[in-house]
């Protein structure tokens, strides 16, 4: 009998059908991965499973544990399972944990409230949790707050909760999704070896193929509340027969194919030499100076004409404020900044000139338009860097309908509100922004992160066109490697504000001479290496 | 929310008849006396504030002289007196035996203190000018005292009746402020400023004892916490009910007893004699024939008030009947307007805070003139902007006062005073009464004042503000009049 | 706070009952108020001393009060008075606090803004009714007084409002892409904070509206508000509370009048939040 | 945490005597001279000039702001005009009354915003929720002088319960509280209605949280979830407004005082304002504002005790 077998699972939730007759099973000791974007219901999935539904939502179907049906339970009966027989690891660690709370309570209150016992017993146990997700190697005690922790220790402590009492299932729900790409390798080998140790279930949900490639025995590949194919891992991959499967492996492989640049003799489209970026830690002292941290510690680079580079990190490594900088948007504390040649004043920050010749294209496709305005308004934006000389009326609309032309769009997006675009085409205005004004530079920052991986390859594809057409030089800013390979020409690998490599871009992933940069491809490899070392 | 209400007073008043039931019948010994004003310190000698003769007098003060509940003047501490056939000389004969509650002895030597202290150099007692006609006060022996004049003054005696010239004793005086220490019937225990002051029987009286054992004087101004305090039995009396829109209530309910009397307030429009066109006498006139008393009685004070047609208490009995002089006559008005030549006039109406007579009643006269054509402008205010302003300032049209000082004719003599009523004709009748001893003579002259006042429209004369008091049915022995500020209990009793 | 807002058609904010109610209720006030211009019944301050404190009946809808005045008419100019001290306080107030909310956030973590976030915070340490008493006392009692004692407490609360969805939106991403366009703060804080925040600040405008309806009739209530013959509410419920045995209109009316329109605004208000808020709204 | 606090309290510092210089200023500009008043309509021009000089107030200025703020630091809050004691004195009678009747009125306001709003919280949109939402609409739209009325009417003139007002003191505490409990519930009810709308929506932003989902995947229950996790994050923002209640309740109950003829601090202030004692409404203003600015700094501090991640950036 399966650990878990799920039958024919419906879930409707007011008007809207979410799952339309899920069958899925994982089996002791088994992982099984269930794979989907945004919107496909594989979290609802999850929480079907838990019973920890939002209001008004009616389930059909069957879910088992054991043999012993889930749905329908009494809520008493579903708290004695839930934490003791199914453990759970939720997606955001950084909110997961009660903030008032420390995290030796928050373990030990996961043993209490099923094993009861007293508290010395539980905080015992609660110890030995922390030692098994390896937090006490790390100096970890249980009586620090969720806030003094970082991302990956908090994941590690909702781990412990969720594999306190030994469940049979573990569901992990994007595990590893806020995660650094390091940090997400070791959390998977710590579920790894959790399941491993105790022969758990796990169910693994994740929109990332490598990681489920990498990690499962079986997988499940979901959209729009359905299963489309399921099966064991590696022949799945061989031989995915739905369409919208094959593309997303398609997506997930998938390299703009990018000419070798020619290079020209114009003077670089930036140039940055020794910069330095701090910011004040606030002192609480009264007669104390504040401390400064350095974001950016005497970084240099220079970017030519037509030239498109990546600069690769992890969150928190400095890559975002110097982005910023070069766009004037934070103060430099030293070194200097030349755009098309020119030094940018260190007192005032850009002239209108200056800033002409290079725009941005941020993370979020949501948070980087003003809902408020029309697209036609949105984009034209940077207009306003012509001050009086920015043409009005229709030759402005023109300029609009051209940008957005540029990316693919019709015109009449321009009469529209922002809200009424899906993500990938919100990313696309974002980009008919930055093309308006033809900038010498557009500074990319992560801009496909927050992209479903389809989504992501049409972008890719748009941005490689645009550089060959326009002639553009990038700054392309990731955490993602995979990404910074298929569309740069040069990377520089950038840690604690400073870049520690820097080179050709297929010189760099073949042989890093970092061993920063080396735990980093490592920790991140494309989908094929992946396979074909299972396959071995 | 009516009907709730009503429910409500249904079994409130169920309650309040079981809680009835059980009620001791032993008499009670204290009370709770409720005023709208708190006196500000307690020394009626360096007060001006009515307040502090409220509570203080009769009770621990008295002087040599006193008011008794119909006006008059009796002996209290003096308890006889010779006065000189030229009226310059009065030989005081005091009670023997006296003594304050700080246990010392009352005698001569303490009137001659009580005397000179109102009038020395630094003395700061508000009513100085009344005994400005005292020149020497000399001790004869320790139960007699000679107060000898610089001019024959007919009113020393009730002059000296008054609050402001009680007796008290050196050692205490200075401390009285704050722990009155005087020679009656009740001594004072303790204050809560701001909410309570209470009284103690004193053992040792010279006189006839209290019959009651404590009582505490509850400060409530608000007219709302006034009628619940009585209502819910906080409170036993109000001499002065601040809320006359409840009276009916009151005469209805067994439980309590309402007693109207007299007070010595002439309650006046007051008119800015000197500023134009308010110097013509034919726009006061006119003014004064706007005005509608008995609308003004009903409206602002429920219906208490006598209406005045001048500066005299109805009480009194040298008063003269003038309201016919300035009877409610709009056509009168607007033609004497017309002849005067003052039309479409806005004058200034400045209210001092006294909820009824003022300000209800500024918003009913402020209508009586608008029918004639008198436009006002109504500025309400506090009563030190009103003292500023109006008072002392001289700057405004009209006002609505209620003057409460006994006997305060002479006001209208006075130069700088804030009527601006310079009338040679007044003042030399007034500097005759007050040199006047014979009652034929003083009669006659407060009569000529009287009507010099009603014929030259001094002031628009409203009504005598009436006491409207509410009580227990049970308590008796408080004054229905008020001749002077005072709340005497001395006699108060509970019937059983 | 949020600044996703979708635009919402007004048919949907009807739907929301609170909205509905409130709005009505606040809309007939305001009607009435505006009705009261040109007609009331009888005129608000004709005195008619021998039929006063006459029960409602066909004559006087609502009877009449102490000085044989009309309570309909009263209650109708009173609207107006109300109304207008609220309305004019917290617009006033919002003029002057919602630009230092903005400018403040503008230069967050700056010595100008700590020292104008100071002074808000030293303004709400003092006690509000006894500093609007204060005023009235120094300047007088009347309308204009009663606007600046309520508008003087309401300055604050729209600066900080202000200022915090503002220091929540600076770092936005869309306007960072405004200032890559080289706007400056003053037109970032007009073309996109403000209207971003727009929402917010007319639900808070809504509850402090409500608010000063109820301190105006407290100012009122203690002779501070509008000057005689110029009715209002708080002035009549205080003429006439303790004729609640005798008259139980006079004494009723009144109270019962501001409880109704303070809780239609606040009715009003809390609907357009949850209407406007993405999170409490369906 | 000490040189955090040193910190705070100098800017306090500074506040305060911004404070004090503006109800100084404000106090100067008050038409009405006292001494004029205290001595009423009879008195002389030569009576009100001794008077003027035995208060003082013929000092320059700025002596007369330097010593009165010398005073305060001394703990002095100079001699009332009218009552001719020490302020200090008085302060503290008030005190006895204002702080015990805003400690009730709080406790009562809690006692019923927060089982009422946890309620409503966790039912949400049930009819119990609705029903109590729209019962904080009344308790917030009643104007509290007069919901006070009302309650004079049924409980002491009609029921007679209690008394109607005024305060016995502190010798027979069972009768002082019973004084405070109708203007107590009057000032209440407003304040939580308002605290258990507050409390509903803060409790809803909390079960919300991603925590929440945790500890129910933890295996507790609903009950366990709100006990033990939703409700302590929720009464950070509650806590503020039960800080900006107490300053509120114990100045802002002027009128309730003047109803029940309570000698409050508002009352006091009040009662200077008219009779100009403006050594007590200076004083006594400054008094309310120290212990305003005071709650809040308490109110920060007890955020810190609730809140873990304000602990480590004040230490």
């Amino acid at each position: 009998m399966a650990t878990l077998e799920i039958t024919g699972l419906k879930l409707v939730i007011g008007s809207s059908t979410i799952l339309k007759g899920i069958d899925l099973s994982v089996e002791r000791g088994e992982v099984v991965g269930l794979i989907g974007e945004s919107g496909s219901g594989k979290s609802l999935t999850a929480l079907s499973i838990m019973q920890l539904l939002p209001p008004r939502s009616q389930v059909s179907g069957s879910v088992r544990l054991d043999g012993q049906e889930l749905i329908g339970q009494p809520e008493p009966a579903l708290n004695r399972l839930r934490g003791a027989r199914i453990g759970m690891v939720f997606q955001e660690p950084m909110t997961a944990l009660n903030p008032v709370r420390s995290i030796g309570a928050q373990i030990a209150e996961a043993i209490r409230i099923h094993r009861g016992g007293n508290q010395r017993t539980a905080d015992a146990a609660a110890l030995d949790l922390l030692d098994r997700v390896e937090l006490r190697r790390a100096g970890v005690a249980p009586d620090r707050f969720p806030h003094e922790l970082s991302g990956g220790q908090r994941q590690r402590v909702v781990i412990a909760m969720a594999i306190a009492n030994g469940p049979d299932l573990l569901i992990a729900d994007e595990p590893t999704t806020a995660l650094d790409a390091t940090t997400q390798a070791q959390i998977l080998s710590l579920l790894d070896r959790l399941v491993d140790e105790d022969g758990m279930a796990l169910l693994l949900i994740s929109h990332d193929l490598g990681v489920v490639a990498q990690r499962a025995d079986r997988m499940a590949i979901m959209r729009g509340g359905e299963i489309l194919e399921q099966g064991p891992t590696l022949p799945l991959f061989r031989a995915l027969k739905h369409p919208y499967s094959r593309a997303l492996l398609a997506a997930a492989r998938h390299e703009p194919r990018r000419p070798l640049q020619a290079r020209s003799a114009a003077p670089p489209a930036l140039e940055i030499a020794d910069l330095v970026c701090t910011y004040k830690r606030r002192s609480r002292r009264v007669f104390d100076r504040s401390r400064e941290f350095r974001a950016v510690d005497g970084v240099s680079l220079a970017i030519a004409q037509g030239e498109s580079v990546g600069l690769v990190g992890e969150s928190g490594c400095g890559k975002s404020t110097l982005a910023r900088a070069v766009l004037g948007l934070e103060p430099v504390r030293g070194g200097q900044i030349s755009l098309g040649g020119e030094v940018v004043s260190a007192g005032l920050g850009p002239s209108p000139a200056q800033r002409r010749q290079v725009q941005i294209v941020f993370q979020d496709p949501f948070g980087s338009f003003d809902p408020r305005q029309r697209v036609s308004t949105l984009v034209g934006e940077p207009l306003h860097l012509f001050g009086k000389a920015a043409p009005v009326g229709t030759d402005r609309r023109a300029l609009v309908e051209r940008a957005l032309g540029d990316v693919g769009l019709a015109a009449d997006a321009a009469d529209r509100y922002i809200h009424e675009f899906s993500g990938g085409q919100r990313q696309r205005i974002a980009i008919a922004r930055a093309l308006l004004i033809r900038p010498k530079l557009i500074v990319l920052d992560e801009p496909v992160s927050a992209l479903d991986v389809s989504v992501r390859a049409q972008i890719l594809d748009l941005l490689t066109d645009l550089q060959q057409r326009l002639q553009l030089s990038y700054l392309f800013i990731s955490h993602d490697l995979g990404v910074v390979r298929s569309i740069t020409d040069r990377v520089l690998v950038m840690r604690h504000g400073r870049i520690v490599e820097q080179g050709q871009t297929a010189r760099v992933f073949a042989s890093p001479t970092d061993a920063y940069t080396g735990s980093l491809l490592a920790a991140s490899p494309a989908i094929d290496a992946i396979l074909m070392r299972r396959a071995t | 929310m009516k009907t709730f209400l009503a429910a409500a007073a249904i079994v409130g008043a169920f309650a309040a008849q079981l809680s009835a039931v059980p009620a001791l019948a032993q008499v009670r010994t204290d009370v709770n006396i409720g005023l709208p004003l708190e006196p500000p310190s307690l020394d009626p000698t360096a007060e001006a504030a009515a307040a502090v003769d409220d509570v203080l007098y009769a009770n621990v003060f008295e002087g040599l002289t006193r008011f008794a509940a119909d006006g008059t003047i009796v002996p209290s501490l003096a308890k006889s007196w010779d006065i000189s056939p030229d009226g310059l000389t009065y030989t005081f004969h005091l009670h023997a035996g006296i003594t304050f509650h700080d246990g010392s002895s009352f005698d001569a030597d303490d009137v001659k203190f009580s005397l000179d202290r109102i009038n020395a150099a630094d003395s700061l007692n508000a009513q100085k000018a009344l005994y400005a006609s005292i020149k020497a006060v000399t001790v004869v022996d320790p139960l007699t005292v000679k107060v000898d004049l610089s001019r024959p003054d007919g009113n020393l005696l009730y002059n000296l009746a008054w609050g402001d010239a009680v007796m008290v004793a050196p050692e205490s005086a200075a401390n009285n402020k704050v722990n009155p220490i005087g020679t009656g019937p009740f001594f004072f225990r303790d204050r809560i400023e701001g909410s309570t002051i209470s009284l103690e029987k004193n053992q040792a009286y010279w006189g006839a004892p209290a019959r009651l054992d404590s009582v505490i004087f509850k400060f409530i101004g608000d007219p709302t916490a006034a009628f619940a305090a009585i209502q819910a039995g906080d409170v036993d009396a109000f001499p002065y009910f601040p809320a006359t829109e409840a009276i009916k209530q009151f005469e209805n309910d067994p439980r309590f007893r309402v007693v109207v009397g007299s007070t010595e307030g002439e309650t006046i429009l007051a008119i800015n004699n000197a500023k134009p066109p308010l110097d013509n006498v034919k726009v006061r006139e006119a003014i004064a024939h706007a005005i509608n008393r008995q609308d003004i009685i009903d409206g602002a004070m429920n219906g208490f008030g006598v209406p005045i047609g001048t500066f005299l208490s109805p009480a009194n009995p040298a008063y003269v009947d003038l309201t016919a002089l300035s009877a409610f006559d709009p056509a009168r008005s607007k033609a004497l307007l017309a002849e005067a030549g003052a039309t479409d006039l806005t004058l200034s109406l400045k209210l001092p805070p006294v909820d009824g007579y003022a300000r209800k009643g500024g918003e009913i006269i402020a209508q009586q003139l608008a029918a004639v054509g008198i436009k006002t402008q109504i500025t309400n205010l506090e009563w030190a902007q009103w003292i500023s302003e109006v008072f002392t300032g001289r700057d405004y049209d009209l006002t609505i006062i209620s003057h409460v000082e006994p006997n305060d004719i002479g006001i209208f003599a006075r130069d700088g005073y804030y009527f601006n009523y310079a009338n040679a004709e007044f003042k030399r009748i007034i500097s005759e009464l007050d040199v006047t001893a014979d009652p034929k003579r003083r009669t006659e002259l407060l009569q000529a004042a009287q009507r010099n006042l009603a014929e030259n429209y001094a002031a628009g004369f409203l009504f005598e503000l009436a006491k409207v008091g509410v009580e227990n049915a049970k308590l008796q022995g408080l004054w229905q009049n008020q001749p002077t500020p005072a709340t005497d209990v001395t006699a108060v009793y509970w019937e059983p | 706070m949020s600044v996703s807002v979708r635009f919402r058609q007004a048919g949907s904010w009807l739907r929301s009952p609170n909205v509905a109610i409130g709005g009505a209720i606040t809309v007939a006030f305001v009607a009435i108020a505006l009705v009261s211009l040109v007609w009331t019944p009888y005129a608000a301050e004709a005195q008619n001393i021998p039929a006063r404190l006459r029960p409602p009946d066909a004559v006087h809808w609502l009877g009449t009060d102490g000085l044989g005045r009309d309570i309909l008419s009263m209650l109708m100019v009173g609207a107006r008075t109300s109304i207008a001290v609220a309305f004019v306080a917290v617009s006033i107030a919002a003029l002057i606090g919602v630009p230092i909310g903005l400018w403040a956030a503008s230069r967050q973590g700056t010595l100008l803004d700590e020292v104008l976030m100071r002074a808000n915070d030293l303004v709400f340490a003092f006690p509000a009714l006894l500093i609007a008493i204060l005023i009235t006392a120094v300047f007088g009692p009347g309308a204009i007084n009663a606007i600046i004692a309520v508008g003087i407490y309401t300055v604050p609360v729209f600066a900080r409002l202000t200022r915090a969805g503002a220091i929540a939106l600076w770092p936005r991403e869309f306007i960072l892409a405004a200032r890559v366009s080289g706007k400056g703060a003053v037109r970032i804080s007009l073309e996109h904070i403000l209207p971003n925040i727009l929402n917010t600040l007319v639900v808070q405008a809504t509850i402090q509206f409500a608010l000063g309806i109820l301190a105006e009739a407290a100012l009122a209530y203690v002779g501070l508000g509008v000057q005689p013959p110029m009715p209002s509410w708080g002035k009549m419920l205080a003429d006439s509370q303790m004729l609640v045995s005798v008259a139980p209109h006079a004494a009723l009316a009144p109270g019962i009048t501001i409880f109704l329109m303070v809780l239609g605004v606040n009715l009003l208000g809390d609907g357009l939040r949850d209407a406007l808020d993405p999170r409490t709204g369906s | 945490m000490i040189s955090y606090t040193v910190g705070r309290l100098m800017s306090l510092a500074i506040s305060l005597l911004l404070a004090s210089l503006a109800i100084f200023l404000l106090l100067e500009v008050l038409p009405g001279d006292p001494a004029q008043f205290m001595l009423g309509l009879n008195a002389t021009p030569e009576a009100v000039a001794k008077l003027r000089s035995a208060l003082g107030l013929d000092a320059p200025l700025w002596t007369r702001y330097f010593d009165w703020l010398l005073g305060l630091l001394q703990g002095d809050l100079g001699t009332s005009y009218t009552y001719k004691v020490p302020i200090s004195g008085l302060v503290i009678d008030r005190i006895g009354v204002s702080i015990p009747l805003a400690v009730f009125a709080l406790l009562l306001s809690m006692l019923i915003a927060f089982p009422v709003g946890i309620i409503a919280a966790t039912r949400r949109n049930s009819p119990t929720d609705v029903g109590i939402m729209a019962a904080t609409q009344i308790g917030v739209a009643l104007p509290n002088f007069w919901f006070a009325m009302l309650l004079v009417l049924v409980f002491a003139i009609g029921l007679r319960w209690f008394s109607a007002g005024g305060f016995p003191g502190w010798q027979d505490p069972v009768q002082a509280l019973r004084s405070l409990v109708l203007p107590a519930v009057a000032l209440a009810l407003p304040q939580a209605s308002i605290l258990a709308r507050v409390m509903r929506s803060a409790l809803l932003d909390t079960l919300g949280e991603d925590y929440v989902r945790t500890a129910r995947a933890k295996g507790l229950s609903r009950r366990q979830t709100l006990w033990r996790h939703a409700l302590q994050n929720a009464l950070i923002p509650v806590l503020t407004i039960v800080g900006l209640q107490f300053s509120f309740l114990l100045a802002g109950a002027i009128i309730i005082e003047n109803v029940f003829y309570l000698p409050g601090l508002g009352r006091l202030v009040f009662q200077g304002i008219t009779g100009r004692d403006l050594m007590v409404v200076k004083s006594v203003v400054m008094l309310l504002v120290f212990a305003v600015v005071v709650v809040t700094f308490l109110v920060d501090i007890a955020y810190a005790m609730v809140d873990p991640r304000l602990r480590r950036v004040a230490s």
